[in-house]
């Protein structure tokens, strides 16, 4: 093509071929590369951000299934504000530059009024200059280590404090642990999660050598040598926990290998941040009986509303052994907070939607109700769940009521002092000892 | 540069892929600052951001060809060099953040602040100038270029064997640059910028500038390509990649042409990252997939290996395609395609675009003006590659 | 109504009731419960205690639950211990409304726990009796009182390491009895044991009770009896002597089994990456030809494994344990297939082009792995370890998992197998010929492109048991290939190229390299580690550790 | 290196006891040979002699296991590489016509002179009247000046095996390697090379491997016979050819 134009250029007059090349220079960069979107004022634009192919998309394919499923609910209750809802989806295939770019085209291009995505972290911190800069809202369903509050995401998922610390709490009461193997996948969620639980162990009295810190690569395979090492952790006569922060697809070997080296639940528990029902989907449980897992909801909840849930859930993708997961009663609360804001203020202008999110209630599906802070967290129930035989969690302890999501870490040096409050003093990183915005600096 | 070298370099078609180049770089930021929104010619924001991505995306797939297609080096790895580039930046943008970031720490960049770090450690010193980070950007890649490639050449590591190296040196990084104690912030990279050289990374007006700076950058690198391999430099690379062993036969030190087209093109490749982080706003490890790597050079292979121009116009076109098919009903096909292009680009197209248009084009070129067909069938530089290797 | 209930309702553990009023059931019914408590404590002998301990089960509290457990099992009674088994393996359930508690037996035959009155069916309501952790050790210990004198010599050593661990001082007499009575002499040992350490917990035993006491543990001599000492606590000075010392010649012990452990795994490891690139050695090291796809080969012989054992498990599930046996040969003959149509339909035009070859196939492994994606689903699949499979042994201080062991003699044979098939089949004479000078094979009438189709099917076919192999110890997932595929290359580029014993020797060497720097360096540094030494070698010897010479070799 | 007699010294080439095996197999065994300055060698041998390999030794491309190999009496090329040899004054024809197949004829040639390799000397090169007048020159002596700008590639297989001895005479060495240079000619292409070699010889030392026996006759100088890695027999064509234990191995054992 080049070519060809090259010797277009070559014919024709200098200005000529200017011209030319200017216009189809503009024409190919305005036009494209998307098809003009349609518009359609009688919808309201809902962007769905998660990877469809690639190596998260054994993860987020649920979620965006998920969002489709919670839009069509709601359009059979008449769409939100008179206006049915439309779904945008897109594919950000588990490429972290390339979800920063899908949440440009999806504000800039399809106009979405909010979007619903992510799951690593790094997507994450990818998408968020994009929603500052053109000011939009996402909702971001998946745990993840805090230390986080912006004015333009709401986090559904939990903080530390709300599946971490209870989880640790649980064992050094009900299981009375006294040694700690913090095992994990080595990047920023299990790093800062495991910095936090050193900090807090060490504050009820743990002792250094008590606490053994592990991490591992992604995708790590071989765990004969690790769980040597747990093994011989635990043989100090002191009852022994593993907290595992391993990640995603480390983890069905992880479990194999324990299972096969004979390390049961009643000698060593392990309890774990990543592990839901998709992920024992993939592994006989039968081994792991007992093994533990924190959670702010589990499949196996006996509950009206999640019973009806799973109903329809299961009726929505047509698979009656659909599983559910944590990540999926984050969306239900998100989506249900986004809507009730939106009606709120009868507008879907995201500055009005975000000033009026905070303070919103939805129910979750386990019996309560969420509320959404002004740090943009929510308040959510801990449980604490043990493996059962078929693949699915059976509760053993839950908090009393339910934990108020903490941006910032207690536990941690830099961030003890911090505050989101995006209602009172309009900033994700308010400083409560010298009362200013902007972290401990200045 | 004398001038002999640039009137070398500039044949018609490398003349009019400048002229577009310098184009693309001035109309769309022009037209994106001065019409108005509803105008038929104006480019939003976003497609600047978009297009800025591609044009370094150019520059990488240059920086491949110039090995690959005229040195016979296939590097698995030149993702590494982009990603160590793009980091050098990205260490200028956050050190720019000052105290700005959510934790107001003017020295430590966030990720250090939470994770406990008292000090920021000595290889990050520095890197709040600008000066000495686009130095960096340069000598990283480079250094590691160098070092890497003299002991590669040296010992005659060739072919698969070096693709496969490559690839393991950019696999270590890739694990390296997640670990935390690295000090790159781990899995979640470098994000977040607020500044470069003192202006807002996300107005529009900046990202114009880059944008124009990125076309400036390909227009430049294509036109050090050109001078290279239109050299009897150029020709030596052709004998290298043709018959490696013929060539040290008649007296050429062959490892130490590879090493220095190597390092050039790494250094081409760590601008190409520099460029890309302010524009895409992130730089994390997962740029140092080997998986990028091979797919930067498919993009080579499509527009046409050992042809300057296709290799740019390769990076162009399959990565529009993957914004285009990257969304909508086919959004769960892309993986199929791509995986298809590289089969059928390798199996039917083994020219590429712009080298099977030259095959066919070109003798009919020279039965129009047949005195002149000497020049014409070298229309770019080379003939057709032997792919035979 | 159900929004309504405060949350503290919930009380401390999950809901069973599956109506709107749980909430408020539940309430009532720990109100009742307490009662019911109160009252047994006031009046015993009501309505059998027996009964009252049992009913307790129904209570679905982890506290009754536990209280039940130690009240039955002191009772002496006979359904004691058939009724604790069946609580430790779910098939106790109880009624909650009924309070009657039931054991399904091994037999399917269904009877009440308190009276052992046979059942027709369980009653709708019924549901397993629930435990957590702690009460699984509760079980255990009692179980293993329970069983201590069982006829069974399983069941007895069983119960003897079960009392090691708990050290219940109260079983000692029949610890002593039992031992007395031991005629096998491993189990006899076993009481020894369990009776050294009730006898070191007991705080009034004698001082050289408890020396003998740490002898015994000290030549037990393995983690498990270093736990047991180091958790010793306050005892006589003497004895904390003898038990310190026998805490530093056990861990002294165990750090030399622990090189040998390294070893071992190190070793296991290794015949992992030459499982995985022993059929890359074939299409790379024999034909040339850089099989990017190679791991999905592999991948595609886990999810015939998992179709496999989906078949077994829905039609025949007697016949799971046979199900590796079954998945090898189909694993082979699938991706072998799938090779021979990618040689046919793709290589066979990128001969002599390595570096396109390797451009396609890694296209090619992007189409394989998104189509099983869609086929089969992006999350993980479900491969179950054979029984044969599962579990460990002890040898010495050092514990081999029964899958680990398999696959190093599974690969082994592949090789040994490979090996003799190169050198007197048919197949494998054309190969080697084809392999060292093709034209002149060619001119000797071997059909040239058969022989390379059928050795690259050879080699796909390969990967795909290695497939079934890694199904036991890794994710089945789409991108169960991805992983594995540079650690392949690294493995035959390493041990030369077209030297089947060198990627035997450069798999070893690099699994054992791995072992020993993970414990010093982590696994994250010990990889990269060896990612620098293997591209540093190859600078030394470009050819790897056993490269062919001569002149043939640069042709 | 001790030992240096005078033919070593006066030698252009000078191997002595050289010894080289590929896994167990002794390609070179006690190989002894001299060439003087200005001399045409003609080697022949049947398959697998060694010949070669020979020339693989000479250019650095092979080490010796043992054994010397001097050229112009003082340097030992058994410690250099490939391009240090060459850029001594060493060039090598290969057996199979080794051209730069996508490059012009003029280009192998501008290739091939012995000027400036550096890559400080190639990047900022222009041609000068001096070297275009060279290749001028090799292309009238090969006979390809009409296909001067046609690809190397397109050439039949005779023209591309004189232009690999016109790029030699460009390189411009003190000594000629030239490995099979007539195979695959036709007969009136076989005898203009032998007049070309021997054009050539005039002012350089060669060395050429032939199997062609009327080619080696034509060129009618000293021949030596190589067997299993050593010297059979040596002398004039009908010397050698005489020989009885050279026609033992010729027509087989």
């Amino acid at each position: 093509m080049l070519t060809q134009l090259t010797h277009g250029i070559a014919t024709m007059t200098r200005r000529r071929a200017l011209a030319a090349t200017a216009g189809l220079v503009l024409g190919l960069a305005a036009s494209s590369p998307f098809a003009p979107a349609q518009a359609a004022d009688d919808t309201i634009k809902v962007g769905i951000l998660h990877s469809l192919s690639g190596t998260m998309a054994i993860s987020e394919t649920t979620l965006k299934d998920t969002i489709l499923f919670l839009i069509d609910e709601q359009n059979k209750k008449g769409g939100v504000l008179g206006k049915k809802l439309e779904p945008v989806v897109v594919d950000p295939a588990s490429n972290w530059p390339l979800f920063a770019e899908k949440a440009r085209e999806l504000i800039t291009k399809d106009k979405v009024a909010v979007v619903f995505g992510c799951w690593t972290s790094v997507s994450r911190k990818s998408v968020l200059p994009v929603f500052k800069e053109l000011n939009n809202i996402l909702f971001y369903p998946v745990q993840y280590e805090g230390e986080e509050s912006e004015r333009n995401v709401f986090y559904t998922g939990a903080a530390p404090n709300q599946q971490a610390i209870p989880a640790v709490d649980y064992l050094m009461k009900e299981e009375k642990v006294k040694r700690w193997v913090l095992a994990g996948t080595d990047y920023v969620y299990p790093r800062t999660t495991n910095k936090i639980l050193e900090a807090y162990l060490k504050s009820k009295g743990v002792a250094q050598d008590d606490i053994m810190i592990n991490y591992t690569p992604f995708g790590h395979s071989d765990w004969q040598t690790i769980v040597a090492d747990i093994k011989k952790f635990g043989s100090a006569g002191k009852k022994t926990a593993v907290v595992s922060t391993i990640n995603g697809d480390a983890n069905v070997p992880f479990y194999k290998e324990l299972g096969n080296q004979g390390i049961k639940a009643t000698d060593i528990p392990v309890v774990a941040f990543s592990v839901g029902e998709e992920e024992l989907a993939g592994i006989d449980t039968k081994p792991l009986l007992g093994h533990l897992a924190a959670w702010n909801y589990f499949e196996s909840i006996k509950t009206p509303a999640n019973e009806k849930f799973i109903k329809e859930w299961q009726a929505y993708t047509k698979n009656p052994k659909r599983v559910t997961n944590d990540p999926m009663e984050a969306h239900y609360i998100g989506f249900n907070m986004w809507v009730k804001a939106v009606e709120k203020v009868k507008s879907t202008d995201p500055d009005k939607v975000i000033d009026a999110l905070p303070g919103i209630e939805a129910p979750n599906l386990t019996g309560g109700t969420s509320k959404m802070l002004p740090n943009h967290h929510i308040t959510k129930p801990v449980f604490i769940g043990e493996i059962k035989g078929n693949g699915q969690f059976d509760v053993v302890w839950k908090t009393p009521g339910l934990v108020a999501g903490d941006a910032w870490s207690k536990e941690l040096e830099g961030s003890k002092d911090l505050i989101g409050d995006w209602v009172g003093k309009k900033c994700g990183n308010y400083n409560t000892k010298t009362n200013k915005c902007g972290g401990q600096g200045s | 540069m004398t001038p002999h070298i640039l009137t070398r370099s500039l044949d018609r078609a490398a003349t009019a892929f400048v002229l577009i180049v310098a184009a693309v770089g001035v109309l769309i930021p022009l037209s994106n600052l001065l019409l108005p929104q509803g105008s038929m010619f104006h480019v939003p924001t976003y497609l600047v951001a978009l297009w800025g991505k591609y044009v370094c995306y150019a520059i990488l797939a240059l920086s491949i060809d110039l090995i690959w297609g005229y040195c016979g080096i296939l590097s698995l790895g030149h993702g590494a060099f982009f990603a160590l580039g793009g980091y050098a930046m990205g260490m200028y943008l956050m050190r720019q953040i000052g105290s700005r970031g959510v934790y107001g720490n003017p020295i430590l960049p966030d990720f250090m602040v939470f994770l406990n770090w008292d000090k920021l450690p000595w290889y990050w010193y520095g890197f709040d100038k600008f000066a000495f980070a686009a130095l960096m950007v340069l000598l990283v890649p480079g250094l590691l270029a160098f070092c890497f490639g003299w002991l590669a050449f040296r010992s005659r590591v060739t072919g698969v064997y070096l693709s496969i190296i490559t690839q393991a040196m950019t696999y270590a990084l890739l694990l390296g640059f997640f670990r935390n104690d690295f000090g790159f912030g781990g899995n979640n990279g470098l994000t977040d910028f607020k500044d470069i050289l003192g202006f807002n990374v996300q107005a529009e007006g900046t990202r114009c500038v880059l944008f124009l700076l990125s076309c400036l950058a390909l227009v430049t690198a294509f036109l050090i390509c050109r001078a290279v391999v239109t050299s009897k430099l150029g020709k030596v690379l052709i004998a290298v990649r043709d018959a490696e062993s013929r060539t040290r036969f008649l007296g050429y030190r062959v490892e130490s042409y590879k090493l220095f087209v190597f390092t050039l093109s790494a250094c081409m490749a760590g601008v190409a990252g520099a460029l890309y982080v302010p524009q895409v706003g992130i730089i994390n490890p997962s740029e140092f997939a080997p998986g990028n790597s091979i797919e930067a050079v498919i993009w080579v292979a499509v527009g046409g290996r050992g042809t300057l121009v296709g290799a740019a116009l390769g990076a162009v076109v399959v990565n529009y395609a993957k914004t285009f098919f990257t969304s909508g009903p086919l959004a769960p096909y892309w993986l199929f395609m791509l995986g298809a292009l590289f089969i059928l680009v390798t199996l039917l197209l083994p020219k590429g675009i712009v080298g099977t248009f030259n095959s066919w084009w070109e003798p009919l070129k020279a039965r129009r003006n047949s005195p002149d067909a000497d020049s014409a069938a070298r229309e770019d530089g080379v003939g057709a590659p032997n792919l035979a290797e | 109504m159900e929004k309504a209930a405060p949350l503290a309702a919930f009380s401390s553990h999950s809901c069973r009731g599956t109506d709107v009023f749980a909430n408020c059931l539940d309430r009532f019914r720990a109100l009742c419960l307490s009662i019911l408590l109160l009252s047994c404590l006031a009046v015993p002998a009501l309505a059998g205690p027996f009964e009252d301990s049992v009913a307790k089960f129904a209570n679905d509290e982890f506290s009754d639950t536990e209280a039940a457990i130690g009240e039955v099992a002191a009772s002496g009674n006979a359904l004691a211990s058939p009724i604790i088994s069946a609580l430790q393996d779910g098939r106790l359930s109880a009624d909650p409304d009924s309070k009657k508690v039931f054991i399904t037996q091994t037999d399917g035959k269904i009877v009440d726990a308190a009276t052992g009155a046979a059942v027709d069916k369980l009653p709708d309501a019924a549901a397993a009796v629930r435990l957590n952790n702690r009460l699984r050790r509760t079980v255990e210990a009692a179980l293993g009182g329970l069983t201590l004198l069982s006829p069974d010599p399983a069941k007895r050593l069983a119960a003897a390491q079960s009392v090691f661990k708990s050290h219940e001082e109260n079983l000692l007499p029949t610890v002593e009895g039992a031992l007395a009575k031991e005629s096998v002499k491993s189990i006899k040992q076993a009481f020894a044991e369990a009776r050294a350490a009730i006898v070191l917990f007991k705080s009034d035993a004698s001082d050289s009770d408890k020396l003998d006491a740490v002898a015994v543990v000290k030549a037990r001599g393995d983690q498990e009896a270093l736990a047991l000492l180091t958790g010793l606590g306050d005892q006589p000075p003497l004895v904390a002597k003898a038990a310190a010392s026998a805490v530093s010649s056990i861990q002294s012990n165990l750090a030399m089994w622990s090189m040998v452990q390294n070893a071992w795994y190190g070793l296991s490891l290794g015949s992992v990456l030459l499982l995985a690139a022993i059929g890359l050695a074939i299409t790379f090291g024999v034909m040339g030809v850089i099989n990017m796809a190679h791991g999905e080969m592999v991948m595609l012989g886990a999810y015939t494994t998992f179709v496999v054992q989906e078949v077994i498990r829905t039609r025949y599930p007697a016949l799971f344990d046979y199900s590796l046996l079954i998945a090898v040969p189909l694993a082979f003959l699938v991706a072998g297939f799938i090779g021979v149509l990618i040689e046919r339909t793709i290589i066979r035009f990128l001969y002599g082009r390595p570096l396109e070859t390797l451009l396609a196939t890694w296209g090619l492994s992007l189409v394989l792995q998104q189509a099983v994606r869609t086929a089969f689903g992006p999350t993980n699949r479900e491969v179950g370890n054979p029984s044969w499979m599962s579990g460990a042994f002890e040898l010495g201080q050092i514990t081999i998992t029964y899958n680990r062991l398999w696959i190093l003699c599974f690969t082994l044979a592949v090789f040994a197998i490979l090996l003799a098939m190169l050198r007197y089949t048919a197949l494998g004479l054309e190969m080697r010929a084809v392999t060292q000078n093709r034209r002149m094979a060619a001119s000797m009438g071997i059909a040239t492109s058969r022989v390379d189709a059928l050795t690259f099917g050879l080699g796909s076919g390969i990967a795909g048991i290695a497939g079934v192999a890694l199904s036991q110890i890794d994710n089945v997932s789409p991108n169960l290939g991805q992983s594995y595929i540079i650690d392949s290359f690294m493995v035959v580029v390493f041990g030369g190229v077209g030297n089947l014993w060198g990627t035997l020797v450069g798999a070893f060497t690099l699994g054992i390299a791995n072992k020993f720097l993970e414990p010093v360096a982590g696994a994250v540094l010990g990889k990269i580690a060896i990612l620098v030494l293997i591209i540093l070698f190859i600078q030394k010897r470009p050819r790897g550790l056993f490269a062919l010479k001569g002149r043939a070799v640069e042709a | 290196m001790n030992v240096m007699d005078t033919r070593a010294t006066s030698a252009m080439l000078y191997l002595d006891g050289v010894h080289v095996s590929f896994d167990g197999f002794h390609a070179i065994n006690n190989l002894s040979l001299t060439l003087a300055p200005g001399e045409m060698r003609a080697i022949i041998g049947p398959n697998g002699a060694g010949k070669t390999t020979m020339m693989d030794i000479i250019t650095g491309k092979t080490k010796p296991d043992e054994g010397t190999v001097l050229f112009d009496g003082t340097v030992d090329l058994t410690r250099l590489d490939e391009t240090r040899i060459a850029e001594l004054g060493i060039g090598r024809k290969f057996q199979k016509p080794t051209v730069f197949e996508s490059q012009t004829v003029q280009d192998n040639l501008l290739l091939a002179l012995n000027v400036d390799h550096s890559v400080r000397g190639t990047l900022f090169w222009r041609g000068s009247k001096a070297e275009s007048e060279r290749i001028d020159k090799v292309l009238e002596t090969i006979r390809l000046t009409d296909a001067r700008n046609r690809l190397a590639g397109s050439l039949s297989h005779g023209q591309k095996q004189w232009l690999e001895i016109g790029m030699l005479l460009a390189q411009d060495p003190k000594v000629l390697l030239v490995d099979e240079p007539v195979a695959g000619m036709t007969d009136v292409e076989t005898h203009l090379t032998a007049e070309l070699l021997k054009e050539i010889n005039r002012n350089h030392t060669i060395m050429v491997v032939e199997h062609d026996m009327t080619f080696v006759r034509e060129l009618g100088v000293k021949v030596t016979c190589l067997h299993e890695g050593s010297v059979l027999a040596e002398g004039s064509i009908d010397q050698v050819s005489s020989n009885e234990r050279v026609v033992e191995v010729y027509l087989g054992r």
